[in-house]
């Protein structure tokens, strides 16, 4: 029903073409495409401290998705919003600017499930600081084991990194559950909502998170563009990482002091078609009926499921709860079947997903992933199945002597 | 509420002066008509963060009416400082609170100026006429 | 003549606006708009180690827009371009990848012309690492005096931070000679080609810098993009600042290993649209005759300064060489006169420039900055001059007692 | 330069068989073919980086001739390793030098595998072949 509004899958379907890998990245909406050409056509500026109406009319469409975003994951205030570059550079700025709070010998709760961007920054972050990062065991099914997290929360408890939703088992993880723990030991909770957004509705203060952080380019926005969301009185008390123009207050040659977050954060022109771009795409959602998108999305996981258990030598890896799922098949290689899906036209994801650490966890080599939209159908998951059973039957013949 | 007479009286200036000429040199001549701060009172906590130009501003009060006292080193910004204060001053605090600033600087056909992300800084200007009425 | 190519100006046009303000940002060419828009239409994907052919595509078109980069600026390499969010970025990796070169009492040069972005991150890295910040000092004319900056290199010098071309005075820095010096000294050699590359051709290994960056959004392209150039041997020794997926080789709970530059330096999905754009923006400037282009400019900024000069009161700040030019007035504030410009439909810079330092040498509190590109006219210039005799003539007038 | 017999054989092959179930028939075919490393020789200098499977690739000199080994824990991904070698084994490093290694994958309608961002890693296993060749 939605699938209209996404102009690709048209030019998609026409190519022969079944995207089946939109927690990679989405589609974007024709709301979009219209917000990007009117800007780009009617007249560009940078933006802040305008000096003329049209850089203040920018600068005021660039703030008002600010406070759009603000509002869409239930944030207290518009200030607690920061643009970056990706959920990536988020991530990042917060293992640099947290790096002063860490101590030797502090430590850094992560789960197995984490995707390498919020893995990286902190496994980096305990080198520098020679703190020690701390796993969360997970079940069978995928999700963060509580009984056993909760005793791993002690004093030396720094921090918690979690993923809302995993983007290799489409498990949905107790966040809610682990950032109160998180609090109750005076630790510092962030939560990597970069699927989790995308298929639910988010509220920060709920969540009771410290920080949360996404991509617009897969919640239906542009490319190049992340946000990071961090609770007021922990935001406003983080230094600078990135130095540049517009992030000042004062410079001289010997020092410089900054502006109040969330500006201290944004050094430089920041993404500005991009920030205009996720607004109408935040518009375009808003104005849909969430509870039949999570409906459909719903019954399609359900197909998904299904259909692949059906299928002789296929496993899924864990128990999704939402939009995607990872399998592999016995004796099949993943890349010789990426191969053969993709000859056929389906687009899914396959290899390690950038999780390398849930990848051996789990014991395996790689996975296919396929993942689900809003736009997503049906008939993509028939179309997916047939080229999976023409695949299989190749794959799984016997080889001949 | 019913606006103060020295409001009413630079509405009337700006309203009959529509042009880009005239509305400028209007604001020019109220700009000059602002008791200048003698320099040693521009002391650092008066600044104004986030304004192009310099902008002071200070609040006194007698009885419950509060007056504020505004000086720029840019003469049009002294003008536009001037519409804020002959509206404000006088006022309680919680007359002020209840002022629409908005539908002020539309009246004098000024409402541009007030932009949250203008260099002018007058809204800037205006936060910190609240934050100083509510201080007292 | 090339206006015609970009949309916005004749919708700035209906509006009565009169942009000379792409020193800020520049207008983007309807070659841009159609690229994006087919990008966005024909349906997106993420890039690098692709599954599928539409990933393989969209890859494929991304790296292409690294060699256009390379060839655009005389990289001997592909892989010695590295994109980023912005020139500021660039400039913070660096002053972070670098960081470990730097030890105490060591002495990076800077010239007071620079932009915060190439000089924030230094004044930090200095104030990280008990560095000391030496300075190139300037001639009237607005250019480094190279007679006392060669003085200045000694063997404590580790490296030369400059501007191609001032983004308040339009002077043309001797990049070429200081580089060289650099080389001599031993010190590494960073340019900022922010304005530089819009209005001149550029070849890195003639200029001999180590490091050259600029923003895609003030050459004609998309913002949220910037490019960070390194001579091989160098960028390939640097350590990753930023970290996520794409980046790496391998990861384990405990470690991880790296690609090589460019893609160690460009963690998480990167901005791809912006990529895709600005090679449409490079496809359409080497369509042009860029010698056209440089003579249309220089005509412009001789019409520019020209009228400046006289118009009683005003004061042009350095000597400009290209492209823009700042000017002060007596006793009118350069505030006032932004409001009285803006109101006539100009859109020119007012302020500091996002270079207090130079502001504080040049001892202005601010300037009125006008500048030029290749879709600027002289019809442009005279209603600039219109509206500046409007103002002026308000604001010079004797004040009534 | 005129094909190796191998490489005629397989070209034959792969075109008379163009449907998607015969061409990839082949490919696991010759594939099977291919001789199979024994784990010990799996050594980690062999490895090709940059291949979604695991591919190793060695080389061995006789007289000027060159004649390569490869395996991969992948089935297909053997057959187009299986393409790559029997187009290159028995070649001299000069020779191999000029083999247009994207018109051979044409004329064997594997084109696109051959992309430098496809996760098989086909490009990184020529480069490979090629770095191989002029080390020796
Ligand atoms: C769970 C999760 N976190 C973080 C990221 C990183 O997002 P980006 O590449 O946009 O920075 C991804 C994207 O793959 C993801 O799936
Ligand atoms: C000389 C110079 N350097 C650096 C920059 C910073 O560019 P960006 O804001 O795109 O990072 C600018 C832009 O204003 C500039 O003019």
């Amino acid at each position: 029903m939605w699938h209209n509004d996404f102009p690709a899958l048209a030019a998609l379907a026409a190519r022969g073409i079944t995207y089946l890998d939109s927690a990679a990245t989405a589609q974007k909406p024709a709301a979009l495409l219209l917000a990007l050409q009117t800007y780009l056509s009617q007249g560009v500026a940078n933006v802040h401290r305008a000096g003329y109406r049209l850089a203040d009319e920018v600068t005021t469409a660039f703030e008002a998705c600010r406070d759009e975003v603000a509002t869409f994951i239930g944030a207290a205030q518009r200030d607690e919003i920061v643009f970056t570059r990706s959920a990536t550079e988020a991530f990042n700025l917060l293992a640099y600017a947290l790096e002063p709070q860490i101590q030797a010998g502090d430590e850094l709760l992560l789960s197995p499930l984490e995707h390498h961007a919020n893995l990286l920054p902190w496994q980096q972050l305990a080198a520098r600081r020679s703190a020690t990062l701390v796993w969360l065991p997970i079940t069978a099914s995928g999700h963060i084991d509580m009984t056993a997290a909760s005793k791993l929360f002690n004093p030396r408890t720094k921090l918690l990194a979690v993923t809302q939703l995993s983007n290799v088992l489409g498990t949905v993880q107790p966040v809610r559950e682990l950032c109160a723990l998180a609090e109750q030991h005076g630790a510092l909770s962030v939560v990597d909502g970069a699927q989790g957004i995308v298929h639910g509705t988010v509220d920060v203060r709920a969540l009771g998170c410290d920080f949360y952080v996404f991509s617009a380019h897969k919640l239906y926005g542009p490319d190049g563009l992340g946000v990071l969301y961090g609770r007021h009185s922990l935001l406003s008390q983080l230094p600078p990482w990135q130095f540049g123009g517009e992030m000042v207050q004062q410079v001289s040659r010997a020092s410089a002091s900054f502006q109040a977050a969330p500006l201290r954060f944004e050094a430089g022109t920041p993404p500005i078609s991009a920030v205009l771009a996720l607004r109408a795409s935040l518009a375009y959602l808003r104005a849909l009926d969430r509870s039949a998108v999570a409906a459909h999305e719903a019954a399609l996981l359900q197909h998904l499921k299904d259909g692949l258990d059906q299928r002789a030598g296929v496993r899924r890896l864990g128990d999704s709860d939402a939009a995607l799922v990872s399998f592999v098949v016995d004796a099949v290689h993943h890349a010789d079947l990426a191969q053969l899906l993709d000859e056929q036209g389906i687009a899914v994801r396959s290899g390690q997903h950038c999780a390398h650490p849930l990848m051996a966890t789990l014991g395996v080599a790689g996975s296919t992933r396929v993942s689900l939209s809003l736009y997503s159908q049906d008939a993509d998951l028939e179309r997916f199945f047939t080229a999976l059973d023409n695949a299989l039957a190749l794959l799984q013949e016997e080889p001949t002597p | 509420m019913s606006l103060p007479a020295a409001a009413q009286q630079v509405l009337n200036l700006l309203q009959q002066s529509p042009s880009f000429e005239g509305r400028n040199r209007a604001l020019l001549q109220l700009g000059n008509q602002l008791p200048s701060f003698a320099s040693e009172r521009r002391n650092e906590q008066d600044l104004v963060h986030g304004c192009d130009s310099q902008v002071w501003l200070r609040c006194a009060q007698q009885g419950t009416a509060l007056h504020f006292s505004a000086s720029s080193d840019a003469r049009l910004i002294r003008g536009l400082l001037a519409c804020l204060l002959l509206r404000a001053n006088g006022l309680t605090a919680a007359e002020l609170a209840h002022v629409d600033w908005p539908d002020w600087l539309t009246q004098l056909g000024l409402k541009q100026q007030l932009s949250p992300s203008r260099a002018n800084g007058l809204n800037a200007v205006v936060q910190r006429v609240l934050a100083l009425s509510r201080a007292t």
